[in-house]
């Protein structure tokens, strides 16, 4: 399959790479992804889509090295106080936002106060229960806690707490215009088509676990919108796109011709597990929640549908991150075994006269759907009857707590497979913890646990509260860890790319990317 | 062997339509001549073929249903009908041209008169723009359009039908065509305007010299123009011989019927009755129908932003009486309002005012049961019998329906009392299960009167009832109608365009003009001696159907002076518009 | 005629009245709370909730909130998308070029190759190649749009290579709108031809060949130039299809215009996008009959001069 | 979406055809012929579709994965080793399921409207029919993602959107063959012998609509065929497993290269269905007037 494509560049991108070229060849590096970020504001969507151009825009306080571990970047140093209450920052000298005007402290605030304010800001609850934001000098800033916060500084290195500057205050911030101090600068985005980035020359790596201390060596990265997993595969094999997400079906055969490079992200922090509507039957019943965990095949499904590129996972937090060990989650797990699926079924009355009816959700894309077909055939056989319902990520999330707050509803409770990517077993407590993210399970137990693995700051004390929370849920079959990672996890790569690297949690990076030749 | 005088020489055309079992031979060895100078009438009723034998000639048959299966056509000692379509076009348009019945729907909507008259004369005479369209202006005064320049400049809509007739007329006369074919070219027109355009056909005739074939059902316009008569029936000749002739002594059995039931406009002038079908006829009686200052206008439909526009006045003033067992027509040309005033007296359109009586009831008062019970009393009759009967529903279905609604019968009772009315209009037995469209044209106005006479009605409103009927049958429905009124006493208000027609049927004559009465007397008194100049003009321009009748001159309106006033009395019962 | 454009005009007024009302009517219609469904994602509070609907005007009464839509759309405002939080008029604006551009190339397409197939069956009717334009024509209505851009992409973009398979440049603009002006060719085809069998049936024509006109001046000076007018008149409606075909087509292309974007739109349930896109469509839809009533007025004189 | 060649039927040559038998009439034209065969060729497999079937069309792992057509699978398989036939067979209950219903649905529901808004004239007629108008500019499918963006997903949803999405063409046609029976004499007739209001509307005017809508209705079986085919392809209409021959096509597509033959069937199927409503339609549509034959 040939495809040949000229562009026609937009006058800015022309400007851009013209200024940056200097007369010499500009190096431009082309992304092409399946679909486009929802928003350039870091505060206005929670998409991996959209994330992973906040990397490359904006910088964070604190940045993770390749273990997972948070460590210093934008914020040099920092304290925590004994009631662990308060936390000070010292933030690095002279970084320049993409306007020229200098990062200090007051940008930190303008960030934070941002994330609480009127608007509904969707990474609000992430940060914490932050009290107040205090501009100490240009180069400290102190954040006040109502309660101890023990997830505060990972989140920091996350992307979700990208530092925004403060002259972001045009009404087309998010989707024209987007200030930061990240590796790269907004030239344009083109929705739903492309965004087109140029490299900041004044950029110091500070945090990022690369070689490159400074500036990207590429001058220009265009991250594309191609939707169909063909088109990208054919686009990538004519040059057009370096990078991009192959088929799945497809990842054996490139791998064996060895012409293009497959990077499989780990420790990305993504967790697919099983969610029930416990409100009402019959999932209320904790036998009819492990008949569905025993009656399928996780293993079997991910074999056939991503070949081998994904894990098994049993735990309800996902590799790299804080708790997770295999064994012991393996132990309260439920391994596939039909019979005790069927089994547990006819306790309930349910037999293959009177199939158990549910329905099940699932979430557009990654193939997860034809996952989910499986997993329909694999209960049908243990006699539960799955209709599923394929929808966006955000409606997926809110009809499982609609589901879960009408416990009156006469239909058939529903089950998910619902999927979270987070840097810390915190998500435990964001999703279960009363009220919890989707209403869920739930009870004063339970509340207690969760609220010990916050408080709890010291990492071997942590652990036992976390396991104990794992070992809760998993006893209830409340989180049924199925598979990790889960989703825009695996990048195949043109040869002549050279340093593509994805950090921790699914942050691509491109500041160590060469293009050979 | 040809003649010198010959133009024209058709010899044993035949044409048929469609092929193997679905074939269907409209024209049958046909064989005429037309000579030079004369004016050749081609008649026949509907389905004798006699279109059908002209388009034949120019080749405009619709080609891929149509066939000539034999036969030739000689003129100027070529084939017409074996003639390449290339050879054909250069005669068509030029040597031979054509005029069609429909004015209205003749002239190409989207193009500018100018365009249509002059791109035949560009097309053959090889004229320049100029030449043509100063020959064009010069024929739209030769056929009495004034403002020539402006109506080059027209478009179609914006004339009326007797305009677009005109244009068709310049457009055909314009080459100087050898002959002539015009096909019904008045059929669609008002009588006066018919007379007209007659009148501009002869004038034209004798100043190009040109041989008309002029193909028309009507023989009063035989009579007029013809010199000689061919006569058809089902797609073969019957006669063929100079119009004197014909008419004085018609040797075949065919055309003598077609003359004899041709109504003729001054047969009745001795009688004041209709002419007398049974033996004892009813007389006229009370007043049944009272009518009083009756007055209906159209609105236009008013745009948002635009001024409200003046309606179409449909009724103005009209009031009249009808008696028991008498017949009243109403006669005028088309939009005169007669069709109106016949739907007005039975409730079916609202006038905006008025009184209507019937039997000493105000019909406008009654309420819809009230209008329901009334509605028994009187029926309708429509011009197109078979339009006016539902295809779904058998034909004894059809005339039950009005005695199942009024609930006059039911049972066994209902299909005797059906059956009866069949046998009563002349249908037979075996009808009542058929549907309509299994019926003659004829036989589905006998419907359409059986239907009506189930309810015992007193007054019937006719409109057009034969209008759309060929003569022979024509003439038995009217005779069925005679007769049931002067055996049943019924009322007709008969709406009629015809006069001859009126002058069999009416005890009274009304005629309107533009939404109102002008006159409206006995028949005899309206027929013979009519005040009123409309109705002068009306009863000048009917064509009678007699060869050796001298036409007059045509009298000539003047709108200026015309009486639109109330009627007054100019004699008993003799009323006219002053 | 300036009445008659005035009065069409007003009547694409009306229909884009109407669709504010259906448009204000949607999310209520929605069974449950529609600040829950927009919102309810992970990390939004009830107070959030309860600003958002404070935000929406959603706590007023209906008609209230009829008059501050209304208010919003005399500015422009069409809200913003939930996904993301964008202005909807800025998002519809910048997708609208491309699914212009595709609808009018699969228009030309759609009238060049329908109304020659139609014309010259109407012509050569009960011929043989009647009966093959007709053929053809039949099986043009009922294939799938979306299976022939399956088929077209699998042939020229995959097996044959010479054209891409997405993107954005003129060149991925061929099989989209050849997919969408073929089939909607085969549909005007038939319009066509039936419309021209009208024409030549009409009186008008055999006078026009009664004038011993040559072949082509009766074809079309007289035959084609009446047959546009009921032709033209068909599509605006023609227009609207193309568009309503755009929203499947450009998902089969990854057409980066605003019918992909609808499609989105109803699965993430983005309704103030969802709504933005109707009132958008119908606004474009009923400005595009205005342009063809106009054209149909100068086609005929019977509108153009009263 | 929808041909609008002239639909009115016209009644005195549909009573000629009762004469000569309305079948004899549609079974003289091939269209009719071909037509009536393709949809009864439907039915009948639709019906026996647990008979004719080879294998289980949910069953997953019936072959290899990603087989191309072979004796022991006639179209291949799937990319869950399903036999690829067999969905087809049961596909088509699913889709005589869909044009019943969505026609059910905007026919009634049109004809309801038309009938009534013809019939009751006025500023009522005026009011109904100008917003009939004003939803039919919406087009179909917008209309439908209305719906659907309301009701939510799903093959049934989605036959009830496109239902109710076509209720104003079916409201339109009807309304504008009821003004020209409304206009025909034999109307008036009806009124002037004293008809009410039953028998105006149910004995002259609803004999006289049912023709042209029984051809509208058959054309639109293949409307809204296509119409949800298409909504299933945008992952709006059927959900895993249903066999809807739309799904199937879009599951096809990411496989299209390496296996087009998930792509080619399918889409066969769908063809050759809406083919035979269009063909039927026009067959009954000629049976029920003559005079189109020549057209």
């Amino acid at each position: 399959m040939r495809t040949t494509r000229k562009r026609i560049l937009g006058p800015a991108l022309v400007a851009a790479t013209l200024a940056s070229g200097h007369g010499v060849a500009a190096q431009e590096l082309v992304w092409a992804r399946y679909g486009d970020a929802d928003s350039l504001d870091p505060h206005r969507a929670t998409s991996t889509l959209s994330m992973q151009v906040w990397d490359q825009i904006y910088d964070t306080l604190l940045a993770f090295d390749m273990e997972g571990t948070p460590g210093p970047n934008m914020a040099t140093s920092w304290e925590v106080s004994e009631d662990g209450l308060e936390y000070t920052f010292a933030l690095a000298d002279g970084i320049l936002c993409h306007d020229g005007t200098p990062f200090d402290a007051n940008d930190v605030k303008f960030t934070i106060d941002r994330a609480f304010g009127d608007n509904p800001s969707l990474t609000r609850t992430s940060w914490g229960p932050i009290t107040g934001v205090e501009v100490l000098d240009p180069l400290s800033v102190k954040v006040t806690m109502s309660s101890k916060f023990g997830a505060f500084l990972p989140f920091l290195a996350d992307s979700f707490s990208s530092m925004v500057c403060d002259t972001n205050t045009a009404d087309t911030f998010g989707s024209s215009t987007a200030i930061g101090t990240g590796p790269f600068s907004l030239v344009e985005w083109v929705k739903g088509d492309q965004i087109v980035l140029a490299k900041n020359p004044e950029f110091t790596n500070l945090g990022d676990p690369v070689d490159n201390p400074g500036a990207p060596y590429i001058d220009t990265l265009i991250i594309r919108t191609v939707p169909e997993p063909q088109t990208r595969l054919a686009a990538l094999r004519t040059g057009e796109v370096h990078i991009a997400e192959p088929p799945f079906d497809d990842v054996p055969a490139i791998q064996q011709s060895g012409d293009l490079d497959i990077i499989v992200a780990e420790n990305t922090g993504q967790d697919v597990f099983w969610e029930f509507t416990v409100s009402r039957p019959p999932f209320d019943d904790i036998r009819a929640r492990q008949a569905v965990a025993y009656g399928t095949d996780p293993q079997m499904a991910i074999d056939i549908i991503y070949s081998g590129l994904t894990n098994r996972e049993w735990c309800p937090v996902a590799r790299g991150v804080f708790g997770n060990d295999q064994e012991f989650c393996e132990q309260y797990g439920y391994p596939y075994d039909p019979d005790k699926a069927m089994e547990l079924l006819a306790e309930m009355g349910y037999g293959p006269d009177n199939p158990l009816e549910t329905t099940m959700f699932v979430w557009t894309g990654g193939n997860r759907h034809k996952l989910a077909e499986i997993f329909q055939a694999q209960l049908a056989q243990v006699g539960i009857n799955a209709a599923i319902e394929i929808m966006d990520i955000g409606t997926m999330n809110a009809r499982v707590k609609e589901q879960n707050e009408s416990p009156d509803d006469p239909s058939p409770g529903t089950f998910d497979m619902m999927t979270w990517s987070w840097y810390d077993p915190d998500i435990l407590y964001q999703l279960w913890h009363s009220p919890g993210a989707y209403s869920g399970f739930q009870n004063a137990e339970l509340d207690a646990m969760l609220e010990e693995t916050r408080t709890t700051i010291e990492p071997g004390a942590r652990l036992e509260k976390v396991q104990a929370v794992i070992k809760y849920l998993m006893e209830n079959a409340v989180h049924v860890g199925l598979y990790s990672p889960g989703w825009e996890w695996v990048f195949a790569v043109r040869p002549e790319v050279e340093g593509f690297k994805i950090g921790p949690f699914l942050h691509p990076i491109f500041t160590d990317v060469k293009i050979e030749g | 062997m040809m003649d010198r005088d010959t133009l024209l020489d058709v010899r044993d055309m035949t044409v048929a339509f469609g092929k193997g079992r679905n074939r269907n031979v409209a024209v049958r060895g046909l064989s005429y001549t037309l000579k030079k100078g004369e004016t050749l009438a081609i008649v026949g009723e509907s389905g004798s073929g006699k279109s059908v034998s002209s388009m034949a000639l120019l080749g405009l048959l619709p080609p891929n249903s149509a066939s000539i299966e034999g036969g030739t056509a000689t003129f100027h000692g070529r084939d017409l009908l074996s003639l390449p379509e290339k050879d054909q076009r250069s005669l068509r348009g030029d040597r031979i041209t054509m005029i069609f019945q429909e004015p209205m729907t003749s002239l190409t909507p989207v193009l500018r008169i100018g365009i249509q008259l002059t791109e035949a004369l560009i097309e053959h005479k090889n004229m320049t723009k100029a030449e043509a369209e100063a020959r064009a202006r010069e024929m739209l005064v030769l056929v009495g359009l004034d403002r020539p320049e402006h109506r080059m400049r027209q478009f179609p809509h914006e004339l009326s039908g007797g305009m677009r007739q005109r244009i068709m007329i310049a457009m055909a006369m314009a080459a100087d065509p050898e002959i002539l074919i015009a096909d019904e070219p008045t059929t669609a027109l008002d009588v006066t305007v018919q007379a007209q355009i007659l009148d501009l056909m002869r004038t034209l005739k004798r100043e190009f010299g040109t041989s008309i074939i002029l193909i028309t059902h009507d023989m009063g316009v035989v009579a007029e123009m013809a010199d000689r008569v061919v006569v058809m029936n089902r797609g073969e000749k019957v006669e063929e011989g100079p119009v004197a002739e014909i008419f004085a002594a018609p040797r075949q059995e065919y055309t003598k019927r077609l003359l004899a039931s041709v109504p003729r406009l001054g047969t009745m002038a001795g009688t004041s009755a209709p002419r007398t079908v049974v033996a004892e006829p009813r007389q006229v009686g009370e007043v049944l129908v009272r009518a009083e200052g009756l007055n209906k206008t159209f609105a236009e439909r008013s745009w948002l932003f635009a001024p409200a526009k003046p309606g179409t006045v449909a009724m103005k003033d009209v009031g009249f009486d009808l008696r028991a067992g008498e017949t009243l027509a109403l006669v005028g040309e088309s939009g005169s309002g007669k069709s109106t005033t016949g739907r007005a007296v039975l409730r079916l359109m609202e006038v905006d005012t008025g009184r209507i009586e019937i039997k000493g009831t105000n019909v406008r008062g009654l309420g819809v049961a009230g209008l329901r019970r009334a509605r028994r009393q009187m029926q309708m009759i429509f011009q197109d019998p078979f339009a006016s009967l539902n295809p779904r529903i058998s034909a004894g279905g059809l005339v039950a329906e009005p005695m199942v609604i009024h609930r006059l019968a039911s049972g066994r009772e209902l299909e005797d009392r059906v059956e009866e009315l069949f046998l009563r209009v002349g249908l037979e037995r075996d009808h009542i299960r058929r549907y309509p469209h299994e019926f003659s044209g004829g036989q589905r106005q006998r419907l359409c009167i059986a239907r009506a006479l189930g309810v015992g009605p007193e007054l019937i409103v006719a409109d057009e009832p034969t209008s759309a009927l060929d003569v022979s049958v024509q003439a038995q429905v009217l005779d069925l109608m005679l007769e049931l009124q002067q055996s049943l006493g019924l009322a007709y208000l008969f709406i009629s365009h015809d006069m001859a027609v009126v002058e069999q049927m009416a005890h009274r004559v009304a005629v309107m003009r533009k939404g109102q009465i002008v006159e409206i007397g006995a028949r005899q008194a309206v027929l013979n001696d009519p005040q009123h100049p409309y109705t002068r003009a009306l009863l000048a321009a009917v064509p009678v159907p007699d060869p050796g009748r001298v036409r007059g001159a045509l009298p000539t309106l003047d709108l200026a002076t015309l009486p639109t006033g109330p009627l007054a009395e100019v004699a008993p019962g003799h009323m006219v518009a002053q | 005629m300036a009445r008659f454009i005035a009065q069409r005009l007003l009547a694409a007024l009306v229909t884009i009245w109407i669709a504010t009302i259906a448009v204000t009517l949607l999310i209520h219609l929605v069974p449950g709370d529609p600040v829950r469904i927009m919102y309810g994602s992970f990390q939004t509070t009830p107070e959030q909730l309860e600003e958002i609907r404070q935000r929406l005007g959603l706590d007023q009464p209906i008609w209230k909130q009829y008059l501050y839509y209304l208010g919003r759309l005399a500015q422009g405002d069409l809200g913003r998308s939930i996904v993301g939080d964008q202005p909807v008029a800025d998002i519809l604006l910048t997708r609208f070029p491309a699914t212009l551009a595709l609808t009018l190339t699969s228009l030309v397409i759609a009238v060049v190759v329908g109304m020659s197939l139609g014309f010259l069956a109407a012509y050569k009717r009960g011929t043989w190649v009647d009966a093959g334009a007709m053929v053809l024509a039949v099986i043009g209505v009922s294939m799938p749009h979306f299976w022939l851009g399956l088929l077209l992409l699998f042939l020229f973009a995959l097996q044959l290579g010479w054209l891409p398979v997405a993107g954005g440049d003129w060149k991925s603009l061929i099989l989209p709108a050849l997919t969408l002006g073929l089939a909607n060719a085969a549909v005007l085809a038939r319009m066509t031809r039936s419309a021209m069998i009208d024409i030549f049936d009409q009186d008008f024509v055999r006078t026009a060949r009664a004038k011993g006109l040559p072949r082509a001046v009766v074809l079309y000076r007289h035959a084609l130039r009446s047959g546009l007018v009921p032709i033209v008149s068909m599509l605006g409606l023609q227009f609207a299809y193309l568009m309503g075909g755009a929203i499947v087509v450009e998902n089969v292309f990854a057409w980066n215009g605003v019918g992909r974007l609808a499609i989105q739109a109803v699965f993430a349930r983005d309704y103030p996008l969802i709504q933005g896109f109707i009132l958008f469509f119908a606004t474009v839809v009923a400005l595009a009959s205005v342009i063809v009533d106009v054209a149909y007025a100068f086609l005929d004189p019977r509108i153009r001069y009263s | 979406m929808t041909d609008t060649v002239t639909l009115a039927a016209h009644p005195e040559d549909a009573a000629s055809a009762r004469k000569t038998g309305f079948f004899r009439a549609l079974l003289s034209s091939p269209t009719g012929i071909i037509g009536l065969a393709i949809v009864g060729l439907l039915l009948i497999v639709a019906l026996a579709a647990p008979l004719l079937a080879p294998h289980d069309p949910l069953r997953m792992a019936a072959g290899p994965r990603l087989q191309p057509p072979s004796w022991q699978h006639w179209m291949g398989t799937d990319d869950f080793g399903r036999d690829v036939l067999s969905r087809i067979i049961y596909g088509a209950q699913l889709t005589l399921q869909i044009g019943a219903i969505a026609v059910g649905i905007s026919l009634t529901s049109g004809l309801f409207l038309g009938l009534v808004a013809g019939y009751a004239s006025g500023w009522a007629e005026k009011v109904l029919m100008r917003l009939v108008d004003v939803l039919f500019s919406f087009t179909e499918i917008v209309i439908a993602l209305a719906c659907l963006a309301i009701f939510g997903v799903g093959l049934t949803n989605a036959m009830i959107a496109i239902g109710i999405a076509s209720i104003p063409f079916y409201a339109r046609v009807t309304h504008s063959v009821v003004l020209v029976e409304k206009n025909k004499p034999y109307f008036e007739a009806a009124v002037a012998a004293g008809a009410g209001h039953g028998r105006l509307i149910f004995r002259h005017l609803l004999p006289n609509v049912v023709p042209t809508l029984i051809v509208v209705g058959t054309l639109g079986v293949s409307t809204a065929v296509l119409a949800a085919a298409g909504l299933s392809f945008l992952g709006l209409g059927a959900q895993p497993p249903q066999p809807e021959w739309g799904f199937m096509l879009s599951s096809s597509r990411d496989l299209i290269s390496r296996a087009p033959w998930m792509m080619i069937f399918p889409g066969l199927a769908i063809a050759f269905t809406v083919l035979g409503f269009n063909l039927l339609g026009d067959g009954v549509r000629e049976a029920l007037d003559p005079r189109q034959r020549q057209r």
